[in-house]
């Protein structure tokens, strides 16, 4: 109990109170809210720590392994539940995409604990983050297609804004570019906002994720046959196991081989499910929502970091 | 005074609103209002909004229309609805103003 | 190609919102859908919402189904109303795919 | 048991919607309801919500009323429209408790 | 003018500016942010000073006297708006309900205030406020149902669970639970988040309940029968009374004395009105919001605080 | 690059994120609670700072140049608008009155402006801010209506509360007020909140004022004739011209005379909106939101702010 970080004592308080069927409820527009909030913060923590000497060293081989991880790991995602569990091919192909994305929540959660391990992070990992949005979805799109029919080049044109030009990416790579350009102006005049808020952001947050994880669950049985639950436990593994690989080869210290593992095992489930919902309208969104936000993310959160960081700590030495 | 129109009604997924309302401006209507929808059940089950992402989210689409248009926006109901959760209902009303509506 | 149905339509206490979906469905109705209100004004005055329990807010209910079910609804209403605020209304429509609707 | 009624459905400025209250008011009313609208597209182009003053936002007024209260509300419509954005329309309907509408 | 706090300046400024016909308006989605944020607010302080040596003696005759309170004043609330006023029995039920729970604003208020005058109160006392805010739920519809019809087993089950579970109670008590656990580590992360933005959070939201009691005054015009106003300024005084009794026998601190009247003296806007809404729809809710929401609020929160502070100061010493 | 304020950096992110189509958006909500937040804090801090000895000196000449400031301004807009472009009358006069009032956030942009630049500026500022709100809207309404129909009594009631108590006005002058009486205790007690958080709810608020620039931008071609452009460049550059001027006379420090220039140039987006579109319905809205939003706004906020400061501090020294 001593160990478990507070934010998630808050996404367990969350969950609980959802599955007790309380009428706790955090308003849509605080929800947004604080997701905004999380990805300017982050955004912004990173560019200052870059323009720090020395911020940038390692970087490209970094956003080189993130941008080859969120391309890759739909592949096997794919050829798993094809070949394990009774899924479609548009809604294999859509669960696929979301775990070769990545989760702006889960690497917070994965930054406190890296900070609370003493550790610390190479200041870049949120343009990492952002580089892993989108690739995945592509590669989604492409495992759906295959002998698929042409889509109208409209809809072609509008789903690669949504696309590249997601919202979280712009204001992940926005903020991250304003603390870069502010540098030691921006760090003092934003400071209390984007330090001191944060984990108290955090818990609300977790909290609502909580919340929002356990009615999934109770709306969307569908999605609870077991070997789709195996799926979303043994999935995140995998690919966490990635990206701890990709973070020692690309040579990150341990707190960023731990977050490069961090968000290879996570996915996304904002960014990509509404790209899905677009793009593969025949894929069933009960099941990958479901999936993402009320297997994955409770199992990253609880037990993967944990995990990830010891597995990082021993392997790369900290 | 007032002048028969139709009254067309669709529930469609918040996603998929700017493509029933791009249909409808092919199809020639004047104008259409979209409303917000709170929850609501279907074939498809319970769909609630509030997920982040808001693919559970509905919107009621609303658009007053001459017979001719109504007609051609029933014809496109393939590329309407397809497999997508949605219903679509049509009824008379008269109103006023017949040059603001076609 | 449309078929005749009836649209229920109810404006009532949101608090009492599960109440009527939970007896459209008893009914048989194949499903329903809710509209967020901004205030109204009725017997019983003036509702409009924001006040931070949440009382004094309304919530529009549409249902569309079948002649049968729409009786069914309608003999219901000592349950549906009693005493507490809330009106209900019904027209024809026409829909469209005739098997989504009971 | 169901007994006859016009189904009065508005569209207008947010700003504007107590003037058009007022009104239904005026004409013997005896309730009204007010929706929120997200977007919209008419004679004046679209109408999206959302700027920090609301001038863009619409909403849509739903008035159930006897025959004789629907042709005075029709009538005022000069009062009612004038240049700016809205539209009107009126159906058919049955209401339960017919001593609850005017 | 110098001695008045500046959150009760705030709810002063909406009140006239909403008595005056003024447009300003918080958004709902605001008021039920901040409303979460107090409350987790005040958990996460609680339970953290819980944790420190020494902060539960005393807990378990403070938490026996909430709940006993909450269980009781609605029985003499209900008696005497029977015997002076001429509400009929479900909406005296109802009335009565809201004087035996509590209001968590209040008690952020006295809260304020006690800290304000240079005292400390036990850290348990979110506890006590958790705990009081449903027993005087049930005590009024045992005084509405006397002889009354019998609910169906299904809206009782989801009675039960709105009152058991409703949203304040859970996340104040879960916020408690996981200050206690989280103990220091937990004060030092949400530091800046629950101690820093408390004072500017709480003005925030006494703006909007000024606005909310004046519009409420104007919107139900029946409340206002002179009775009912007596009512609504001497049950207060009633239950303050009792409360800094039992806050007396319990052997609180002077600061703890006043908060258990300042709860004792509260009435719920949130819980009990959504509750009741639901178990007594014959009850007229014009009639109930007004009088704890128009009346009795600003009457605790300009009047009542001080007073009973002074009062408890008097008679714990300090 | 280098000297760009963090907050306009933002800005230029939301407008960029806009032209780009992202979805990017803030919820209606949390905008609101952020114009609500920024006036609170602004007022507050001015109020803290006037009652500190000598603040308020040399405030009401201040006052009066305001006042008379916001009553001129519209009539040369007038004339200038009938003079070079066909706008209607209606149109013409509602547009002149937005650049007699101000905008809140021009303002604060301003004010942190003035203080990354190491000078300070007279506490009673924001007064001169709230003061300027309201009268160019009745001088628009004389403007509009020289041989124009005369209103109906309930309306002209309607529209003069509308005027007079505006919310922003009334929050603004409200919190000053509090500010002012509450003293060093105001100050103490909300410092981290009307302080800590001041630039990044600012950043927030003017990454939601790209996204709507820009957007409406596109949504009101209209507006976009060459010459209503060219109006919409010149006339906050005129309106500065005679803030500084001003200012100057006023006797106020160089801090003080680039707001006052920052005030008169600045153009309302909120109030005097929603008081046009009740006033004069027939005034195009596409027209004056769209020019003070998306064109003279960004021009303050990235070339107007500046210019002036550099002006001020030639003119008065410092
Ligand atoms: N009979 C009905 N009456 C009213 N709304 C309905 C009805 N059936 C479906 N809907 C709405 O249409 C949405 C999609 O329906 P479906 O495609 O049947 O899942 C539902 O979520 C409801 O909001
Ligand atoms: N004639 C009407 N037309 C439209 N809506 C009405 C009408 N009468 C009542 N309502 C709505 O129904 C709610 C409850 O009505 P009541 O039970 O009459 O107080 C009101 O708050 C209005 O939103
Ligand atoms: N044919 C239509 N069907 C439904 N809504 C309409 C229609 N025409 C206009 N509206 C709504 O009425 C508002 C004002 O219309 P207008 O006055 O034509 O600009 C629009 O913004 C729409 O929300
Ligand atoms: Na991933
Ligand atoms: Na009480
Ligand atoms: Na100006």
């Amino acid at each position: 109990m001593e160990t478990i970080p507070v934010p998630v004592l808050f996404f367990a308080l969350g969950f609980a109170a959802a599955l007790a069927r309380s009428d706790l409820a955090v308003p849509d527009a605080l929800s947004k809210g604080l997701s905004l909030y999380l990805m300017l913060a982050i955004g912004v923590k990173g560019g200052v720590a870059l323009a720090a000497p020395g911020g940038a060293a390692g970087m490209l081989p970094a956003l080189a392994a993130g941008l080859l991880l969120s391309f890759l790991l739909p592949i096997p995602a794919y050829a798993g539940l094809k070949a394990f569990t009774r899924l479609d091919r548009p809604t294999a192909a859509a669960v696929a995409g979301h775990y070769g994305s990545v989760s702006v929540v889960t690497f917070a959660a994965g930054l406190a604990a890296v900070q609370a391990a003493g550790l610390r992070a190479e200041p870049f990992l949120p343009a990492v983050l952002a580089a892993m949005e989108t690739p995945a979805i592509l590669t989604a799109l492409l495992l759906a297609r295959r002998g698929g029919a042409a889509r109208r080049p409209k809809d072609r044109a509008k789903l690669l804004r949504e696309v590249l030009l997601n919202g979280s990416v712009v204001l992940l790579l926005g903020s991250f570019l304003i603390g870069w350009l502010g540098g030691a102006r921006a760090a003092a005049a934003l400071s209390p906002f984007v330090e001191g808020l944060f984990q108290g952001a955090l818990c609300l947050f977790l909290l609502d994720m909580g919340l929002l994880a356990a009615r999934q669950l109770r709306a969307a049985p569908q999605a609870l046959e077991a070997r789709l639950i195996a799926f979303g436990l043994l999935m995140p593994l995998f690919g966490a196991a990635c990206g701890l690989a990709a973070g020692l080869a690309a040579g990150l210290s341990p707190g960023g081989v731990a977050l490069m593992a961090v968000l290879a095992g996570s996915a996304s489930y904002i960014a990509v499910p509404a790209a899905m919902r677009l793009a593969l309208p025949e894929a069933d969104p009960g099941v990958y929502v479901t999936l993402s936000l009320a297997v994955t993310f409770p199992f990253n959160v609880v037990l993967g970091i944990p995990l990830h960081l010891a597995l990082a700590q021993r392997l790369a030495g900290g | 005074m007032t002048h028969p129109r139709k009254r067309i009604e669709i529930v469609v997924e918040a996603v998929r609103a700017e493509q029933v309302t791009d249909l409808l401006d092919a199809c020639g209507a004047s104008g259409w209002t979209i409303l917000p929808v709170v929850s609501g059940r279907g074939r498809t089950g319970m769909r609630r909004g509030g997920d982040l992402a808001g693919v559970f989210d509905n919107v009621l689409v609303l658009c007053i229309a001459s017979e001719a248009v109504a007609a051609k926006v029933l014809e496109a109901r393939e590329e309407l609805l397809g497999a997508r959760p949605a219903i679509v209902s049509v009824s008379d009303c008269a109103v006023l103003r017949a040059e603001h509506f076609r």
